[in-house]
């Protein structure tokens, strides 16, 4: 039991007792709290909706696949009003609960599940993609950083070869083409999201084949990634929240996801009545995704041709695609 | 061919393959002493956790390794207190002791640093650069960067070597896993030797868990060893044993792993890549090793009063 | 000189509720030889295993020279001097000799390690001294299992033993190798060590010692002087009744020997790493006869049996059983057409200690009629079956549902024999059966012997003991590496040619050609 | 009196076992009672809980009587959890398969193809050890996760793929689903299928001349070639059919709870398992209660978590302290044991060396 702290800004109090009985659960994937990426930034959306909006919040995190169902169940059952599942690995999970609690509503984020009371966050992540792909292509080709080699080599390490990994790294590819269709882009997958060791050593192996810009979108296995980048003194990008307290000098920037934005929307709209069923997208035209802050190293003139493509992508001058070319 | 040139490729090989051959070192010192062990991923991980905790406190990588050892030969004294005081079966203290240990160190992760994980000035152990090694073809750029924990395993090779075939402390460990009776038969205390086993396993699997946490990186998340305990057990027995056989199974691993790593990103599917170091290690172990011999009396609980 | 005298006094032990010795006092010095005389079980081994500090008795006090020794503490004992040579060799097989021998008592080099050349020195000195040669940098596991047992001395002896205890020692033992130790206990006694030697075989203890202690279930039962006693004296004391030790084959020779079953032709096994070669051999084993095997331990009867019971497949040769080749058949097959194998390592081998008596007595049998029940076993009827031997060859504690293991040694022999022998078996090849037994389990089981002979089985028994051999068999072929270096019938044995064939000193022939 | 110690301890061991982890949970901020009751309402508080349980439970007793099998024979499997994943995978493509079957076949072949997955996988090692004495340790391992990537590849490039950017495999006819027991609930009839195992694991291990034969193996390798047992044989068999129950269990995984093959269908249950038989001593019987166990504390687990904000990882701790008094079960008798020792008159010349 928790979640009786009375907000200290926003509702006001009749609207806080409403709040206090707006019970909302949080599932995690087995990543947990801690991954430093879409969990983590889900728990916060949900520990903002807590203060802001005074709403009794739950979470707990799936230690087993096989926690999914009876986690999601078991929220409903406990008459939560709306239950988030976080990540495209719950879907499935998602689709059978829903379809079995039709009053209470459901949030999935990263996968499009369909019923009447089923809300999908779903991130254009194809576009920040893009832009920290572009951002990385310039920075390769006009040798903007020092330690730059003159191979024109970047690399890419994906978690897992599903969707929300993979938009983000189609992006990527788009970006940096759209620079230099020449750029080498390696790509490897961990299979696994919670192994930094593994992590480490796949990204070394792609800075041996010369990349010296990494990319990564493998969740807590992406923390090796980084700490391999600095290491070799070359440069990383971060995924999800803005990484670069990680390692100030290495990630240069991050491809961020609004999860954290997403959840507290969606909590807001439930609390408000106005929650719709059916996919929502968040994009770069509504904040919901985005590239952070890039450090202040890379020539200005960059990161302003960067910022142009974003309008360019809000207005659908560019539409980055959502798959990985075969190469 | 020119995948096998490439330094980096050893590099990965030994990264991957140090704290294999740590804590397959370990486990050679517990299983000669006749107690089978399959807790070294628990200790690992304690260590791992607790070398970090400690370097995040104290600011001073030394002081988390030296913890995080400390924590490893905790669990293995634990282990010891079941396994040969209360003559539990090994193979099952074995598994509670890595229940244990990914319980109690996401626990207290989470009791101690929240849903933020370690933090992330915790300092690391250093990377040592010995210029003159660089000059060897090949091998050579793997070799003069390494971190420190890299090159200690050099003289831990040969002190393990040393002290299991030439002193005699190690020549009555052997004894004790071969049979224990004549140890006793020569007035030793066959308990005694055997927990030093078990106990320098706990310090070394302690070595490879800072070499995780703290060595190659400097944080820690939830089961991080990812089941390399375990691997360490199988390179332990495809090493017959032996320091030496140890060394050359741990590396051997690596260099598989390291390879199906490189090897990614060509055209063959990722996953079938994956597959390679399971695969070629289980040819080589039943085309080339065949049997292997463990001490005589691994894993018999000793009892007194029984000859 | 400086004579060594121990002292036991009043020792109790008790495991649970047996007590296993029972106020035992005694006392040897230097230059004595005493032997301690006892049924299976009757306690001798336990009451060693205190001295030597291995138990810790209840009650009761041990001292040397005077000076009491903590109980429980084998260092202690060691050090006083006390050197056990115990009945299962407490040798480590894959070490080398050397390794066993300075385990424990390592001599160091001036950085701590073990001091291999000094070792080495010592452990020749000790073997010059006492006429026991050894390899020092051979693996025990090669040794033959008389080396094994000086290797058991020489590390009493390197650990400064001026009490020796000998627990059993020539129960492995061929005679050559038992009159080789019994020179040595006498050169022991000679320099003035204290000697305690124990055995199931009268006339050694005849031979050696000066005093006889007799311990019946736990208890002395008396001391005699050697001189003052016989053979006859000594089992009744020991069994508390008379017992029968001279009785023989039946006199009336070969009469009841029926046609021949079992034929040997050339039969030739490669040697390997683990096994020694065998042959080219020939033999023909007849109906109702005991075909003796006699031979140094190692010198192939191991592998001859194994091969008869199928474990082993021969190379070249054949092997023929009434009539029909056994050469293409497994060991099931060969159990099928009666064949039975009572193996001599009854522990390792022959049971499954952690298996029921009951369990243990089907065995050979279960997966056939009339065991043999659907996928099942008629379990029921494998109960029957194991009570009825149980009681018939008189198995203590007569609980089908015990584990073999807490049997004693002599009633597992006898739960082995009782299986192999209820299988009516038209061939039986039986390796070492009264090793390790007590006179009356002795008498026992070469009664069963014979009776099963008389009724028309073919025994091939393979023996260290030339006395056993010479009481049972009707034929005797000596084995000597691989080969049969000659056969006697009855009327033609003596001891001392066939002990010369053993070691090989006459040419080989080839039986029956 | 000795018969009732015998059940006695079993559970007084697992009652300390949870005393234990009570008192960690207590000084660390979390009442021992809080987490003990949560533990007990989440796993059987009540019955949409008790059957979530069971869920877990289902491929824990399969796989658990499967490594038990091998123990019997003296034989360490430590990949069930690939052969696991194998059966899973054959059940995922035969189920899936369309067509029109007759009533019932489409979901005996793929029960079956399940079963015959695992034992094939279970299989190779057998043959490994057998004939090239390549350890089982090392070989079921590594081709466990062999296997896994191997699931992973079928369903992201492979002949399993669902057309689609997800990585799935398509979904199985629904005649070749199991029935769901309790609604909304994963509980399929696999129960029924599961508790038929065990009574067919007693029988084989008790009753039957291979359980007779395993026994004797694990037991003395030298005694059962004496009986005429090919332990190269008993050996692949040992295996095989250990596998054949974990294929079993990754199959009726597929068929009743998720239906098709996914990344997130995996689970640990293949290493949960090992302790699961480990801890009913290879007992077919036994494996019931200490899969019960297992299944309870990870389903009473995120019901700690969600209604008393006790860190998951709890679990585990309960778990490994279970385990390590199990196995420590000697620690009643040593309690006892010193007691006694110290009513009873010391031994005449006792050393200082007590051991
Ligand atoms: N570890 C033990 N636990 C329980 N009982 C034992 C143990 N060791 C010996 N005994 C009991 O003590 C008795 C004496 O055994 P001991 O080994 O001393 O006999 P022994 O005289 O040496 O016989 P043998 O002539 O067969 O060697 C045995 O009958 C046995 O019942
Ligand atoms: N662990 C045990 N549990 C119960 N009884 C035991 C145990 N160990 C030994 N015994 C007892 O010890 C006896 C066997 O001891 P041991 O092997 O020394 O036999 P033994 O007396 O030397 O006989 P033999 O001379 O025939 O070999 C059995 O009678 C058995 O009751
Ligand atoms: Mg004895
Ligand atoms: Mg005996």
């Amino acid at each position: 039991g928790c979640g009786s702290t009375s907000s200290s800004t926003g509702a006001s109090s009749t609207s806080g007792s409403k709040a206090a009985q707006y019970k909302v659960g949080l599932v995690t994937d087995t990543g947990g709290l801690n991954d430093h990426g879409f969990n983590h930034l889900a728990y916060e959306g949900l520990l903002q909706a807590k203060n802001q909006l005074g709403v009794t919040v739950s979470v707990v995190q799936s230690q087993t696949e096989s926690d999914y169902v009876p986690f999601l169940t078991n929220y409903a059952k406990q008459g939560y009003n709306l239950v988030i599942a976080v990540g495209f690995l719950m879907a499935q999970a998602v689709q059978q609960v829903s379809h079995e609690f039709p009053h209470t509503h459901f949030m999935i984020i990263d996968d499009e599940v369909n019923g009447p009371n089923v809300t999908s966050s779903l991130f254009e992540t194809q576009q920040c993609g893009y832009l920290v792909g572009e951002l990385a292509g310039l920075i390769q080709k006009d040798h903007a950083l020092p330690n730059i080699n003159n191979d024109n080599t970047l690399g890419v390490v994906g978690g897992m070869s599903i969707p929300p990994v993979n938009t983000y790294i189609a992006g990527f590819y788009a970006g940096v083409h759209a620079v230099d269709p020449s750029a080498k882009i390696l790509l490897k997958y961990t299979n696994d999201f919670n192994n930094p060791n593994n992590g480490q050593v796949f990204a070394q192996s792609e800075i041996a084949q010369h990349a010296d810009i990494i990319f990564q979108v493998a969740g807590g296995s992406g923390l090796g990634v980084i700490t391999a980048a600095q290491q070799a003194h070359v440069y990383a990008i971060g995924v999800d929240a803005d990484q670069n307290y990680l390692a100030p000098n290495t990630v240069i920037t991050s491809a961020e996801k609004g999860v954290n934005v997403a959840t507290f929307d969606t909590i807001k709209e439930g609390l408000d009545g106005t929650l719709k069923a059916g996919p929502q997208y968040f994009s770069l035209a509504n904040n919901g995704v985005g590239m952070a802050p890039p450090i202040s190293a890379i020539p200005r003139s960059i990161v302003n041709q960067v910022l142009q493509s974003e309008k360019e992508i809000i207005s659908g001058k560019i539409v980055p695609p959502t798959n990985i070319p075969n190469s | 061919m020119h995948l096998l040139l490439n330094p980096e490729l050893w590099t990965l090989t030994i990264s991957i393959a140090v704290p294999l051959i740590y804590a397959a070192l370990g486990g050679m010192f517990s299983e000669r002493g006749g107690v089978v062990n399959i807790a070294m991923e628990g200790m690992m991980l304690t260590s791992a956790f607790v070398s970090v905790a400690f370097a995040a406190m104290t600011h001073n990588a030394w002081i988390g390794l030296g913890m995080g050892v400390l924590s490893g030969a905790a669990m293995a004294l634990l282990f010891s207190w079941a396994a040969l005081v209360l003559k539990a079966d090994q193979v099952v203290v074995g598994m509670a002791v890595n229940l244990l240990a990914l319980g109690l160190t996401g626990y207290l992760l989470d009791a101690f640093y929240g849903y933020n994980g370690t933090p992330i000035s915790t300092p690391s152990l250093p990377t040592w650069h010995l210029a003159f090694l660089s000059g060897i073809p090949v091998i050579g750029p793997a070799l003069s960067q390494e971190n420190v924990l890299t090159y200690l395993l050099i003289p831990v090779l040969l002190a393990a070597q040393y002290a299991l075939f030439r002193t005699p402390w190690g020549l009555r460990l052997r004894s004790m896993g071969e049979k224990p009776q004549a140890g006793r038969s020569a007035g030793l205390k066959v308990r005694r030797y055997q927990l030093s086993g078990v106990l320098l396993s706990g310090v070394l699997s302690g070595i490879a868990g800072a070499y995780l946490s703290i060595g190659v990186l400097n944080g820690f998340t939830v089961d991080m060893t990812a089941g390399r305990g375990y691997i360490a057990l199988a390179a332990m027995i495809l090493g017959n044993w032996r320091p030496s056989g140890v060394v050359w199974a741990g590396l051997m691993f690596g260099f598989l792993s390291a390879l199906s790593i490189q090897l990614q990103g060509s055209v063959i599917p990722p996953d079938i890549v994956l597959m390679v170091p399971y695969l070629l290690t289980v040819v080589a172990v039943a085309g080339i090793v065949g049997r292997t011999t463990p001490p005589a009396a691994d894993g018999i609980p000793y009892q007194e009063e029984s000859l | 000189m400086n004579v060594a005298q121990l002292e036991v006094s009043n020792i109790t032990k008790r495991f649970g509720s047996l007590v296993a010795n029972d106020r035992i006092s005694l006392s040897v010095s230097g230059g004595e030889v005493l032997a301690i005389l006892g049924e299976n079980g009757a306690g001798k081994s336990t009451l060693m295993k205190v001295v030597s500090g291995f138990l810790r008795p209840d009650a009761g006090e041990i001292r040397v020279n005077g000076t009491l020794l903590p109980s429980g503490n084998p260092e202690a004992a060691i050090r006083a001097g006390i050197g056990m040579i115990h009945q299962h060799f407490m040798l480590i097989p894959r070490m080398t000799v050397m390794e066993n021998l300075i385990l424990g008592f390592e001599p160091r080099t001036r950085w701590g390690q073990i001091d291999y050349g000094r070792a080495r020195s010592t452990v020749r000195q000790l073997a010059d001294r006492f006429g026991m040669p050894i390899d020092p940098d051979k693996p025990v596991e090669r040794l033959t299992v008389g080396e094994q047992q000086r290797v058991e001395i020489l590390k009493a002896f390197y650990r400064g033993a001026e009490i020796l205890i000998l627990d059993e020692p020539t129960a492995l033992l061929t005679p050559q190798e038992s009159e080789h130790l019994f020179e040595s206990i006498r050169e022991f006694s000679r320099q003035g060590l204290a000697v305690i030697f124990i055995s199931h075989k009268l006339d050694e203890v005849l031979a050696i010692s000066q005093r006889v202690l007799v311990i019946r279930s736990g208890r002395v039962v008396d001391t005699v002087p050697t001189s003052s006693t016989d053979a006859p004296t000594l089992a009744r004391l020991m069994v508390g009744r008379d017992v029968n030790l001279g009785m023989g084959r039946r006199g009336n020779g070969t009469a009841s020997i029926g046609e021949p079953i079992l034929t040997l032709d050339q039969l030739e096994i490669a040697r390997t790493r683990e096994h020694q070669g065998l042959g080219p051999l020939s033999l023909e084993l007849r109906a109702g006869e005991i075909m003796g095997i006699a031979g140094v331990d190692g010198n192939g009867q191991q592998e001859l049996a194994e091969t008869v019971a199928g474990l082993l497949p021969h190379t070249r040769g054949s092997l023929r059983f009434a009539g029909e080749s056994l050469d293409n058949l497994g060991v099931r097959d060969r159990l099928a057409r009666g064949l039975a194998y009572v193996p001599a390592d009854r522990q390792g081998e022959g049971l499954v200690l952690d298996f029921k008596i009951w369990e243990n007595f089907i065995l050979r049998d279960y997966y056939r009629p009339p065991y043999r029940r659907g996928a099942g076993m008629d379990v029921r009827l494998a109960r029957q079956q194991a009570e009825a031997a149980v009681k018939a060859f008189d198995i203590r504690p007569q609980n089908i549902e015990l584990p073999a293991r807490a049997l004693s040694g002599g009633n597992q022999q006898k739960l082995l024999l009782a299986r192999e022998m209820s299988r009516k078996p038209r061939v039986m090849v039986v390796a070492q059966p009264t090793r390790g037994l007590d006179v009356g389990a002795i008498e026992y089981v070469h009664q069963q012997l014979m009776a099963l002979a008389d009724g028309g089985t073919a025994i091939l028994l393979i023996s260290l003991e030339l006395d056993e051999l010479m009481k049972l068999s009707d034929r005797i072929a000596v084995l000597f590496r691989g080969k049969i270096q000659g056969v006697r019938t009855r009327e033609q044995f003596n001891r001392e040619e066939i002990g010369l064939l053993m070691t090989g000193q006459t040419r080989p022939e080839v039986v029956n050609q | 009196m000795k018969i009732s110690w015998q059940w006695l301890k079993p559970l007084l061991t697992v009652v300390l076992g949870l005393v234990i982890s009570g008192l960690i949970g207590q000084v660390t901020g979390y009442p021992a009672l809080q987490v003990m009751s949560a533990l007990w309402q989440g796993s059987v508080g009540n019955f949409y809980n008790l059957a979530n349980t069971l869920v877990i439970f289902i491929p824990l007793v399969l796989t658990g009587l499967g490594i038990a099998l091998a123990f019997r024979a003296g034989l360490f499997n430590i990949g069930a959890q690939g052969q696991y994943w194998m059966g899973a995978i054959a059940a995922a493509w035969i189920g899936a398969l369309p067509g029109h079957w007759p009533w019932g076949t489409h979901l005996l072949a793929t029960l079956l193809a399940s079963i015959l997955a695992g034992g094939l996988y279970g299989l190779i090692p057998g043959v490994l050890k057998a004939y090239r004495g390549a350890h089982e340790v090392i070989t079921t391992m590594m081709l466990s996760y062999a296997a896994i990537e191997f699931g992973h590849y079928l369903i992201e490039k492979g002949p399993l793929m669902l057309p689609g950017p997800v990585p799935q495999s398509p979904p199985l006819q629904t005649d070749a689903t199991l029935p769901i027991l309790v609604p909304t609930t994963e509980l399929s009839a696999g129960l029924w299928l599961a508790l038929a195992a065990v009574v067919l694991a007693a029988w084989l291990f008790y009753r039957t001349r291979l359980g007779f034969e395993v026994t004797l193996l694990g037991k003395n390798a030298k005694a059962a070639r004496l009986a005429g047992v090919s332990v190269a044989r008993l050996t692949i068999i040992s295996l095989a059919v250990g596998g054949m129950f974990a294929g079993l269990a990754g199959g009726i995984q597929i068929m009743g709870v998720t239906h098709q093959l996914f990344d997130s269908f995996a689970d640990q249950y293949g290493y949960t398992a090992i302790v699961v038989a480990l801890l009913a001593r290879n007992n077919p019987w036994g494996v019931v209660p200490a899969a019960f166990l297992f299944a309870a504390l990870q389903s009473g687990a995120g019901y700690m978590q969600m209604n008393a904000n006790i860190p998951a990882q709890m679990a585990y701790v309960i778990q490994g302290v279970i385990v390590f008094m199990v196995a420590a079960d000697r620690i009643f008798d040593w309690v006892l044991a010193n007691k006694k020792a110290k009513t009873r008159p010391p031994a005449v010349g006792v050393g200082k060396e007590a051991l």
